[in-house]
């Protein structure tokens, strides 16, 4: 069919088959006034206009320009937090392909995608953080400082991208419906696969290795020579339970896009994923104690920052935890949707506390939530759900194309 | 012939143990030991000595064309507040209770301290700072990228952003490195009335410093900070009072910032090197199993001809 | 490198420069050390058929490992599979029948007998039956027979086996089966018995590269090339 | 920590201070007229009247420094013209040059000898100007 409209030469009929998923243009926009879109279209109006400021004023104009704390939320919930988010793609990446976990097939596409979202946005976050955002690509063209922890992560943020879009790359062909590509598409699956799961250990790491070099001003309930494995395990089950957030979301709101078949294999595969994420915290809560143990810390734990500890430690690793065995074994799989919220949650209060809050321990008055950061960062977000929404919409991401049966990758 | 375990071991720890005891000179030869440029720069800046002119305040504005401050350079009240570097000033004068005779308050200059190790120039991605030969450590406008690292990880807090320009520069003293390259002092030394900042070479600083502590050991505290802390640094402070009733941190420790994220870095290429093998044989093992499962899954009632 | 700051610089920067020459070295490496594992079976199992030169009789392939039946029916036991028998037909058998177009197998779980039909070939509307070399119960049949019978043809000895059979009574089966000289010995009588019944040589039947696509029994006697066939099968219909 | 070292400083510190405070009362009775015309009770004390001190200046006016008022208020020239043979008056510039020489780090500059000596004095005496501009005024325009 799209090759008897392409011999038309309809370029039009190509567009609104691919863009507008077959409607009319009329039809398409109309089709577009929902509440949701109207609140987004809010908050991108008044969103955009600060971003389009701070690159007038400078990042004063929209953070709270303080010299003691040099990272603001931007990347305190842009990177800190929106990388181990985005680690969905390599857990299943690998389940699927490395170890084997077939079953786990349907859920490898939206993973990967929630995974170059994640980190397309990431970089997003970045350019907005960054002095001079057009120098981006230096560390990689123009000088090198090997002996910095900061320049692994550039390079592997840069290199992750582009392996996890070449690992989403057949679902874009599929639209396009691009054959041959596709074919040398799918070949690379799984070299792209290793590729991916040894840049995401490196850099998942390296983003809490960061702080290795700030021992007086983290606190030392956070700080411990371990922040790059406590970072990369915590990063494991953050992916792990993003999947299942992303695929309660999306087989919740967005039902027609998705595979008939794969309602019926959800519930066991988030019982799956639930029941690995369990292992997982029960591993990062010890390490955690270890990390304390290492320093010594356990005096301080009876203060106000050990408080904040115990409640991270008990409510966001150890709850989630059980939550995630209870909902396993009695087969509850809203316990399971519900606990990897809490989960998410836990990810992201670590990451702020690190990064913003416990970095900042020993300065006598910090400055933390500023108006304009957290109106820049929600339309940043909203950007990021619009744009995973507008991709899972056309492409064959929860269901596979008519013309490529099994989906191959 | 059959070794038994304990016979094997005792061999070899024979074996290990000899070597050691043969050379040790050799195996102490493996400790690595950086004195960086012995004939680099500094600068000793005696709290005794300083009267809060802030002379090297005016004189550093000047020397590095910084803007005009609103409070002018004579005026006291800025002493009210504990001030900090910033943008606009690469040094800054602060007044502090004196503890010892509440006759004279202490003052404390603020400035970059130009580490042996700087811990900025370990956390740059683009190698933008430099430790120059001469002892001052040098931001590199043309690298930069703004990403701020290097605020997080000085442990003095003294590289500062240009929050409020589109094209932002980290602003920070260094050490007037034009100046001191023409022969010159840098401004703030030049100006101090009372030469309460001595430069010359770091290990005659040191040297001075000792000299002074000992000449009139009731007037010093018996301690150069920055002699040893954060693996030492090119300005240095001999002070009356104890070090931190004047702003100065003692929890920094003696150990060069750069060997902190070592341990992570040189973890870095195993996992380049071991993860591709590891993972390549959970693929090949995960293949194999599915391969027999097929094998044995097609061995059922086949459909037959 | 007199400061630690140029030191970690300068060894970093050597320690990245080997990964990355080792991951890009490690790609072909991969292809080098996993591709000789996949086709494994067909190469090996093609050596066997193509046949090292000791091992061809008379142009038919006779290999030492197997147990060969008067039926023309093969048995090995194969190492990975110690207690489990391959079975299949013989390479004399399949040049003598040429392309087999169907072949009917026992169920799995059935019972075979030494000598007892256990299973047909389908070629040119006949159906002709084949004697087990072993007694056993049936564990499982080759899957790509079904829809690639020619397997059979091609590597008789390799991808082409029929069944795999749980043993009964080896040592007693074995006793009943040629191999090694004995084999190579019965082949050659079976060729100089199959050139008596036929006007003129073998020569060109065998000359063609493969077995020719009739097969040598059509080749010989058009009309009942069948009863040729049986006889040489020892079975009656 | 030797005992006797240190109250010897003190005693001498105190009798020094009483010979001062009863020194300042009378000068300070006479006011600045009395300084002028008496020279015949310090008449070994000769040397300028005032010393214009100026070689260094930059941001500062050159200042006029009372060298006779010092010289009969302190009694003897060597607090000065010190590390110099008695009756050898050098003026300071004469050893102090620039700071920093690297065979003698200890010894000031001559900006800084200057500053030290006067203020470490003025400040032990707890008389006499100590502010910047209470010794020499700033260069107009100079900020």
């Amino acid at each position: 069919m799209s090759e008897i409209a392409k011999d038309q030469g309809a370029v039009g009929d190509w567009i609104s088959e691919k863009i507008f998923m077959g409607m009319s243009l009329s039809a398409y926009f109309r089709k577009l006034i929902t509440p949701f879109n109207v609140i987004a279209l809010l908050i991108l109006a008044v969103g955009i206009p600060l971003i389009v400021q701070r690159y007038i004023h400078g990042l004063g104009y929209v953070t709270h320009g303080s010299q003691n704390q040099p990272f603001s939320l931007f990347l305190g919930w842009g990177l800190f937090t929106g990388v181990p988010l985005a680690a969905t793609g390599f857990i299943m990446a690998s389940a699927v392909y490395l170890f084997g976990m077939k079953e786990y097939k349907s859920l490898v596409r939206p993973a990967v995608l929630t995974g170059f979202v994640g980190y397309f946005f990431a970089v997003t976050f970045l350019l907005i953080d960054l002095g001079r955002p057009w120098r981006l690509p230096y560390p990689m063209v123009h000088s090198f400082g090997p002996g910095s922890v900061l320049f692994l992560v550039a390079w592997h943020v840069a290199l992750y991208l582009s392996v996890q879009f070449l690992e989403f790359s057949p679902a874009i062909l599929e639209w396009l419906e691009a054959k041959r590509i596709r074919k040398w598409a799918l070949a690379i699956t799984i070299g792209a696969t290793i590729f991916g799961v040894i840049l995401s250990t490196l850099h998942q790491s390296a983003l809490g290795a960061l702080f290795l070099l700030a021992p007086g001003k983290l606190h030392p309930l956070w700080y411990s020579p371990y922040i790059p494995v406590l970072f990369f395990v915590s990063a494991i089950y953050a992916g792990l339970s993003m999947v299942i957030i992303e695929s309660t979301l999306v087989y919740r709101f967005m039902k027609d896009k998705v595979d008939p078949k794969n309602f019926k294999t959800i519930d066991d595969l988030t019982i799956g994923l639930g029941k690995a994420a369990s292992l997982v915290l029960i591993t990062y809560f010890c390490l955690k104690l270890i990390g304390v143990a290492h320093g010594n810390h356990w005096h301080l734990l009876n203060s106000s920052w050990g408080f904040w500890f115990l409640l991270e430690i008990f409510g966001f690793v150890l709850v989630p935890c059980f939550f995630f065995i209870a909902g396993v074994r009695k087969r509850n799989v809203a316990l399971v949707k519900f606990t990897a919220f809490i989960a998410v949650f836990g990810i992201v209060f670590n990451r702020i506390m690190v990064s913003l809050v416990a970095s900042s321990w020993s300065l006598q008055h910090a400055e933390f939530l500023h108006g304009k950061e957290l109106l820049v960062v929600v339309t940043v977000v909203t950007v990021e759900i619009l744009a995973y929404r507008w991709i899972v919409n056309r492409m064959p991401v929860h269901r596979e194309h008519p013309a490529f049966p099994g989906g191959g990758h | 012939m059959k070794i038994n375990r304990r016979g094997l071991i005792k061999s070899v720890f024979a074996a290990g143990g000899s070597a050691a005891l043969a050379r040790p000179g050799k195996a102490a030869a493996g400790v690595e030991h950086f004195t960086g440029n012995p004939d680099r720069y500094g600068c000793l800046t005696d709290l005794t000595r300083c009267v809060g002119c802030r002379s090297c305040e005016a004189a550093c504005n000047e020397a590095n064309g910084l803007p005009k401050p609103e409070v002018p350079f004579d005026d006291d009240s800025v002493f009210e507040h504990e001030r900090r570097t910033s943008e606009k000033a690469y040094t800054v004068v602060n007044r502090y209770d004196n503890v010892r005779t509440d006759a004279k308050p202490v003052f404390r200059k603020i400035q970059c301290n130009h580490c042996n190790e700087p811990s900025c120039a370990s956390a740059c991605l683009v190698n933008a700072y430099t430790k120059t030969p001469e002892g001052a450590v040098l931001w590199n406008k043309d690298l930069c990228l703004g990403c701020r690292m290097c605020m997080l990880a000085c442990p003095f807090y003294i590289p500062t952003f240009e929050y409020d320009k589109p094209v932002p520069k980290i602003q920070k003293c260094n050490m007037c490195h034009d100046r001191t390259s023409q022969g010159k002092m840098p401004a703030c030394v030049e100006a101090c009335p009372m030469e309460a900042i001595a430069f010359g070479k770091r290990s005659e600083l040191i040297k001075l410093a000792r000299e002074r502590i000992e000449k009139e050991p009731d007037r010093y505290i018996d301690h150069i900070y920055g002699e040893h802390e954060v693996g030492g640094t090119s300005w240095m402070y001999i002070s009356g009072v104890p070090f931190e009733r004047v702003g100065f941190d003692e929890h920094l420790g003696v150990v060069p910032f750069p060997q902190y994220t070592r341990g992570f870095l040189s973890a870095v290429p195993l996992v380049l090197v071991i993860w591709p093998a590891l993972l390549g044989g959970f693929y090949l093992f995960s293949e194999r199993r599915e391969e027999l499962d097929d094998r044995e899954k097609s061995g059922k009632p086949g459909e037959r001809a | 490198m007199d400061t630690l700051f140029d030191f970690v610089t300068y060894t970093k920067g050597i320690e990245y420069l080997i990964a990355v020459a080792f991951l890009v070295m490690f790609i072909p490496f991969w292809f080098l050390a996993t591709s000789t594992r996949a086709p494994q079976p067909e190469r090996a199992a093609a050596a066997e058929t193509v046949g090292r030169l000791e091992d061809m009789v008379g142009g038919f392939l006779v290999p030492d490992s197997v147990y060969f039946h008067p039926g023309h029916a093969w048995a090995r036991v194969d190492d990975h599979e110690p207690d489990l028998v391959t079975v299949g037909i013989d390479d004399f058998g399949q040049k003598l029948v040429g392309n087999i177009e169907g072949i009917q197998l026992p169920d799995i779980g059935a019972e075979v007998v030494q000598g007892a039909r256990a299973w047909n070939l389908r070629l040119d509307g006949e159906s002709i039956g084949m004697l087990s070399p072993v007694d056993g119960e049936v564990v499982a049949v080759n899957p790509d027979l079904t829809l690639e019978p020619e397997k059979i043809n091609r590597d008789p000895f390799g991808s082409g086996w029929l069944l795999k059979v749980r043993p009964t009574r080896k040592s007693a089966n074995i006793k009943g089966l040629l191999s090694g000289n004995f084999a190579k010995r019965w082949i050659d009588e079976a060729t100089s018995r199959l050139m008596e019944n036929s006007e003129y040589a073998t020569g060109p039947v065998l000359t063609d590269a493969g077995p020719s696509r009739q097969g040598m029994a059509r080749t010989i006697d058009a009309e009942n090339w069948d009863r040729i066939v049986r006889d040489f099968f020892l079975v009656t219909e | 920590m030797n005992m006797e070292g240190i109250l010897r400083d003190i005693a001498c510190g105190i009798l020094v201070l009483l010979a001062l405070l009863a020194f300042a009362f009378i000068v300070y009775q006479g006011g600045a007229a009395a300084q002028e015309g008496d020279a015949s009770a310090e008449a070994a004390l000769t040397g300028p009247e005032i010393a214009v001190i100026g070689s260094l200046s930059n941001l500062y006016e050159p200042v006029t420094f009372s060298h006779r008022y010092h010289t009969t208020m302190a009694g003897e020239c060597a607090g000065c013209h010190h590390h110099s043979d008695p009756g050898v008056y050098m003026k300071c510039g004469d050893c102090h040059g620039a700071p920093f020489d690297p065979q003698n780090m200890n010894m000031p500059g001559l900006k800084g000898a200057y500053h030290l000596q006067c203020m470490n004095c003025h400040k032990e005496m707890a008389a006499g100007p100590v502010g910047c501009t209470e010794c020499h005024a700033k260069k107009p325009g100079k900020e």
